[in-house]
C-alpha cells in the first residue's frame, strides 16, 4: 500500500487535525466532535447549508465549508457515512434561526442517516430541507433519475446555494436554487486505476493496464462497462454524449463545465481533455461560460476523471460568479 | 432462552461472525464500494462493548436497543442503519418476554424485514438483505425445537444467498452497476446468512 | 501507460491550448508560439517576472503567471527545457521598459537555454537578472549549496517576487527579493511511485511496493536513497530534520509552510502531514506564520510529497500575503 | 572528405544513431530523468531535416551550424545545448576547410571539448561527455587513415565509457544522486560513443 500514513483507523480523525491545525481562521469544530466542522464565522444568521459524506473525496466535502459555500459538514470515515447525530450536531451549529439545508450526495448510507438527522433537528425547532445531488448519469437511465449517485456536479450546487444563501435568500428559496442547479447537471466519469481503501489495503476493482472502466462512481464502485483505454478526444466525446442528451443541449445553450481529476490524473490531462470538451461544444454550438478544471471530488489515489455540465441561465451564471472562499476554493 | 441468554449468544454471534469480514469486504467490493467487512466488524466489537456495558438485568428490549445504536454508529453505512431501524422495530415486541421462543423470533424477523423494506424501499426480489431475511425468518416459525428452526433458517437462506447471484440489483450502490450487477452474489443477504451461521456455531451448548 | 492522453508527442501543445480555452481573460500568447504564455495586460510597465523550465509540473510552472506572480511562461516539452529563443521572446512580450527577472530552477538545460536568452535579450536593449530555484537539500550537501535544484520550494520565490514587482520595486530590488527568498527556502521529498513519460511510457525507476524513494526530485530522478516505507509521523519528521538543519532554525522563529504533492498522493494524506509537521514545529518552539498544503509542483502521475520551510521575517510574510491572482493560485 | 560527404556522412550517421535511444533513455532513467533518448532521436530528426534544407553549395562551417542550431532546438536539455554550443566552436575551425583530415576532425574535438568545459563547468573525470569526447579527440589525431583514427577513437571512447561507471557524477542533473551515482555508466558518454559507432556503421563505404 502506499500510502503517506500512520494507522489507518486513526486516517481521518490525523487529517481533520491537520485541516484544523492550518486553517483556523477559517474552520472550527462547534463542539468535542471533531468529525464536525463549519465555518469559523458561524451561525451567520443566514440561511445554513449542511453537507456530508464519507472522507476520501477532498476537497468534497470538507472543502466546501466557507463563505458563498457550505456552512458546516459531517464528516464519516473513508466512503462511510457521518452519523445522524453528526449530521444533527452540524445543523446545530450553523442554524442561526434561518433554517438549514441539507444538500449531499443520494447514496443510501447517507440518505438514512441524514434523514434521521432532519427528525432530530425537528425536535429542536430547527426548519430543514433535504436536497440530494444525483447528477450521475451512468449510474441510472433518466426515468430512475431520482435514484442516481451524486458525484463531482454537487460542486455547482454548492456553489448556487451558497450565494444564494449569503445574498440573503429564504429556506425554501435556498432549497429551490439547489434543487434547481442539480436538476440541471450531469456528470459522467472513467477510471484508469482503482482506489485503496487505507483500512483494507485491497483495490477498490483490478483494472489490467491498457483497459477503462466507465461510469464509476467516487467510491471506487466498478463503472457500468469496461473498454480498452481510448485517447483524450475518444474519452471525452464518451463522456460528453451522454450529458448532451441528458440535459437536452442544442445550439444556443449556454453551459459551465467541470472536468474533475479522480485523484492521481495529473492536472495537464485534465486540459487535454477540456480542449477537446471546448472544441465539440463549439460544434454544437454551446457556449462554455464557465470551467473549473482541477480536483473537486475525489476518491483517494484513483486515476480518472469525470465531466461534469450544468445548464446555465442567467441566475445560474451569476450565482456561479458571486465570491466564495474556502481553505480550498475561491472565486475572487 | 431468557435475557442472560440471549446477551451471551449475541455476544458470542458477534465474535463469530467477524471471520466473515474479508469475504464480505470482497463481495461488496465486486457490487459496491468493499466497506461492508468494516461495518460488520466494527459493528460486532461495537456490540460487543455496549453489551459489556449494559449487564444483565434489563429486558430483552433494551439489549436489543443497545446494539441497535452500536451497530448504527460504528460504521454509518447503509447496512449499519437498515439493521439498526430492523433491531429497533423488532426490539418492541420483545418488550415484555421473558422466555424467547423460536415463534418470537419469527416475529421478531417479520418486523424486522418490514422495517428494512420502508426505510429501504424494498422488496424480495431487489437483490438485497431482505431476499435472506424474509424466508429465513418464515423458516423460525416451522419448528419450536430452537436448533431445528434456525437449522431450517439457514437452509432457507442459504438457497436465496444463492439466488441473488443471478439477480439485477435494484437497490443501493450496487444498483448503479445495472446489467452488470447480474452474476454477483448480493454481500448484504450473504452477512445475514452469516450472521445465522455465526449464531449456529457460536452457540451449539445452548442450542 | 494509463493516461489521458491522444498523440504524446502532441501532449504538451494540447494542454496549452485547454489552458489558454479555459482562460483567455488571464492568459495570452504574445506570438505564433503557444509555447510561451503570458499575463493577458503584459506588459504592465513593472518590473517582469519570466520563468520558465519542463512540462508535467502544473501548477509549476504555467500556473504562476498572473497578478502577483510571474508575468510569463517559457515552456518546454515534458521535462525538457524551453528554447533560448523562448525564453527570449517570453521576455521580450512581457517587458514594459523596467526589465525582467529570470526566476527558474537550477537545471543544466533550463540554465544554458536561459543564460543565452539573456544575451539575446541584451542585444534588444532589454535588462535582465536572473535568480535560480536551489531550495532541494537532498541534491547536494549545504557547501554545494549553489549547485542544489530547484523544487517546490520556487513557490514562495514567485510569490514574494511577484508581490514586490506588483508594488513597483525596481529590476534590483524585485530581484534581491527572489534572491533573499531563494537562500531562506529548503525543501526535501520522498517518491512512493514513479513517473511516467508520455513519451516512452517508461516509469522513471522501479519501486516496489512497501518501500520509499527519499530525496526525489520533481522529473522522476531517483532520491539519494531508499527504504522501507514508513509511518507518515516518521516521513515528516526525516523530512524537517534536514530543513531545520539548513535554515538553522530555532526557537521564536518564524516560517512558512508548504506540504506539496507530486501528483498522485490524495490531500488528505497531505494534511496528515501537515498535522505532524506543526506538532513539531511547535515542539520546536517554532511558528508557522503562513501554510500552503496541496499540489504546487507535480511530476505528472508520480506519488509521493515534498516538504519546503521558508523562514520569515516581516517583509517576506508581508510579501507571501500580497494579494495574488492566476487561473491556478489565488491569494485573496 | 568534401563538403557533400560531410553532409551525407552527418545524415547517414543520424539515421544510424536512433537505434540507441532505448539504451540512451534507459542510462538517463537510472541517473538523470531519462530524456536522453528523446533528445538524441529528436535531435537527429532535426539535423536530417536541417541538412535537407541545406543543400551542398555550402562552407562545413555552415552545414556544421544548420546543425548546432537544429540539435538545440529539437528538444531543449542540457545534453542539446552543450553538443550545440561544441558545435559552433568546432564550426569556426572548419570555415575554409574544403577536405577535412582527421588532424581538422581532432582539432573540431578539442574546441568542441572545450566549449562544453567551459560552458558546463566541467572537467575530464567528473563523468560527463567529455570522459569519452577528449580522450577520443586525441585519438583521432593519431593516424592520417580515416578507417584506423576512427577505430581508435571509438576504443579510446569504449575504454572511457566503461570507466565513467566506478566514478561519481560530479555536474548536472546526475551529480544530486551523489554517492548512489556510483555504479551507473553516464549516458552522454554514452552518447558520444555511440555517435561515433554510427559514424563508422553508416559511412563504412565511405571509410
Ligand atoms: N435500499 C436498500 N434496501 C434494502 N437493502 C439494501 C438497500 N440498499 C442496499 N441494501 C443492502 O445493503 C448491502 C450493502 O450494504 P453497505 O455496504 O453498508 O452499503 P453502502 O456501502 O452502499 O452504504 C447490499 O448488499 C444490500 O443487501
Ligand atoms: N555541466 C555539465 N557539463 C558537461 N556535461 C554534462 C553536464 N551536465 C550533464 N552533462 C552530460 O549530459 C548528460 C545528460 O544529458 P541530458 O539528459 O540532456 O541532461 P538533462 O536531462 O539533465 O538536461 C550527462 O550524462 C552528462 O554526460
Ligand atoms: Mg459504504
Ligand atoms: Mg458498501
Ligand atoms: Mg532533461
Ligand atoms: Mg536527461
Amino acid at each position: 500500500m502506499r500510502k503517506i500514513i500512520n494507522d489507518p483507523s486513526n486516517f481521518v480523525d490525523e487529517l481533520i487535525d491537520g485541516i484544523l491545525l492550518a486553517h483556523p481562521d477559517k474552520l472550527k469544530t462547534p463542539g468535542d466532535d471533531k468529525r464536525i466542522l463549519v465555518r469559523a464565522d458561524a451561525p451567520t444568521g443566514r440561511v445554513g447549508i449542511v453537507t456530508g459524506g464519507g472522507s476520501g473525496h477532498l476537497p468534497l466535502f470538507k472543502g466546501y465549508v466557507g463563505k458563498g459555500l457550505c456552512s458546516g459538514v459531517a464528516i464519516g470515515n473513508v466512503f462511510s457515512s457521518p452519523s445522524a447525530q453528526q449530521c444533527f450536531e452540524a445543523a446545530k451549529a450553523v442554524d442561526g434561526g434561518a433554517g438549514v439545508v441539507y444538500l449531499y450526495g443520494n447514496y443510501g448510507g447517507d440518505v438514512f442517516n441524514f434523514d434521521l438527522a432532519t427528525d432530530l433537528a425537528e425536535l429542536e425547532g430547527i426548519e430543514t430541507r433535504t436536497v440530494l445531488g444525483r447528477d450521475d448519469v451512468a449510474s441510472q437511465p433518466k426515468e430512475r433519475k431520482l435514484d442516481r449517485r451524486g458525484v463531482a456536479g454537487i460542486l455547482f450546487a454548492f456553489k448556487g446555494a451558497g450565494a444564494a444563501a449569503e445574498r440573503g435568500d429564504d429556506l425554501d428559496a435556498v432549497a429551490a436554487v439547489a434543487e434547481d442547479i442539480i436538476e440541471n447537471t450531469a456528470t459522467m466519469g472513467i477510471g484508469l486505476s482503482p482506489t485503496i481503501l487505507p483500512t483494507t489495503g485491497k483495490p477498490s476493482f483490478e483494472l489490467p493496464d491498457g483497459e477503462m472502466e466507465i461510469g464509476i462512481g467516487i467510491h471506487g464502485e466498478s463503472g457500468i462497462h469496461r473498454g480498452p483505454l481510448e485517447t483524450a478526444d475518444q474519452i471525452v466525446e464518451r463522456l460528453m454524449q451522454p450529458l448532451v442528451a441528458d440535459l437536452e443541449l442544442a445550439q444556443g445553450d449556454r453551459i459551465a463545465v467541470l472536468v474533475n481529476g479522480m485523484g492521481a490524473t495529473p492536472l495537464e490531462e485534465l486540459y487535454v481533455m477540456y480542449r477537446h470538451v471546448h472544441k465539440q461544444a463549439e460544434l454544437l454550438g454551446v457556449t462554455i461560460e464557465k470551467s473549473y478544471i482541477g480536483e473537486y471530488a475525489t476518491s483517494l489515489e484513483m486515476a480518472g476523471a469525470s465531466l461534469s455540465f450544468l445548464k446555465l441561465n442567467d441566475e445560474r451564471l451569476e450565482l456561479l460568479n458571486a465570491p466564495a472562499e474556502s481553505p480550498f476554493f475561491v472565486e475572487a | 432462552m431468557d435475557v442472560a441468554g440471549l446477551n451471551r449468544a449475541i455476544r458470542n454471534s458477534m465474535v463469530e461472525i467477524k471471520q466473515y469480514a474479508d469475504e464480505l469486504r470482497d463481495l461488496d467490493t465486486a457490487l459496491g464500494d468493499g466497506d461492508l467487512g468494516i461495518t460488520v466488524s466494527l459493528g460486532a466489537d461495537a456490540i460487543i462493548e455496549a453489551l459489556d456495558a449494559t449487564g444483565d438485568d434489563v429486558s430483552a428490549e433494551e439489549i436489543i436497543r443497545s446494539c441497535a445504536k452500536a451497530f448504527a454508529n460504528a460504521n454509518p453505512s447503509t447496512m449499519a442503519a437498515l439493521v439498526a431501524g430492523a433491531l429497533l422495530s423488532g426490539s418492541r415486541l420483545w418488550a415484555t418476554t421473558s422466555e424467547l421462543t423460536t415463534e418470537d423470533a419469527s416475529a421478531f424477523a417479520r418486523a424486522a424485514g418490514e422495517s428494512i423494506g420502508k426505510r429501504g424501499k424494498a422488496a424480495v426480489g431487489d437483490k438485497t438483505i431482505l431476499d435472506a431475511l424474509v424466508p429465513a425468518g418464515e423458516a423460525l416459525a416451522t419448528s419450536s425445537d430452537v436448533a431445528e428452526a434456525l437449522d431450517r433458517a439457514i437452509a432457507a437462506a442459504e438457497k436465496a444467498v444463492v439466488e441473488t447471484t443471478s439477480m439485477q440489483s435494484r437497490r443501493g450502490r450496487a444498483s448503479w452497476l445495472q446489467e452488470r450487477s447480474i452474476g454477483l452474489q448480493d454481500p448484504g443477504a450473504t452477512a445475514f446468512l452469516r450472521f445465522l451461521q455465526s449464531w449456529k456455531a457460536a452457540n451449539l451448548d445452548q442450542a
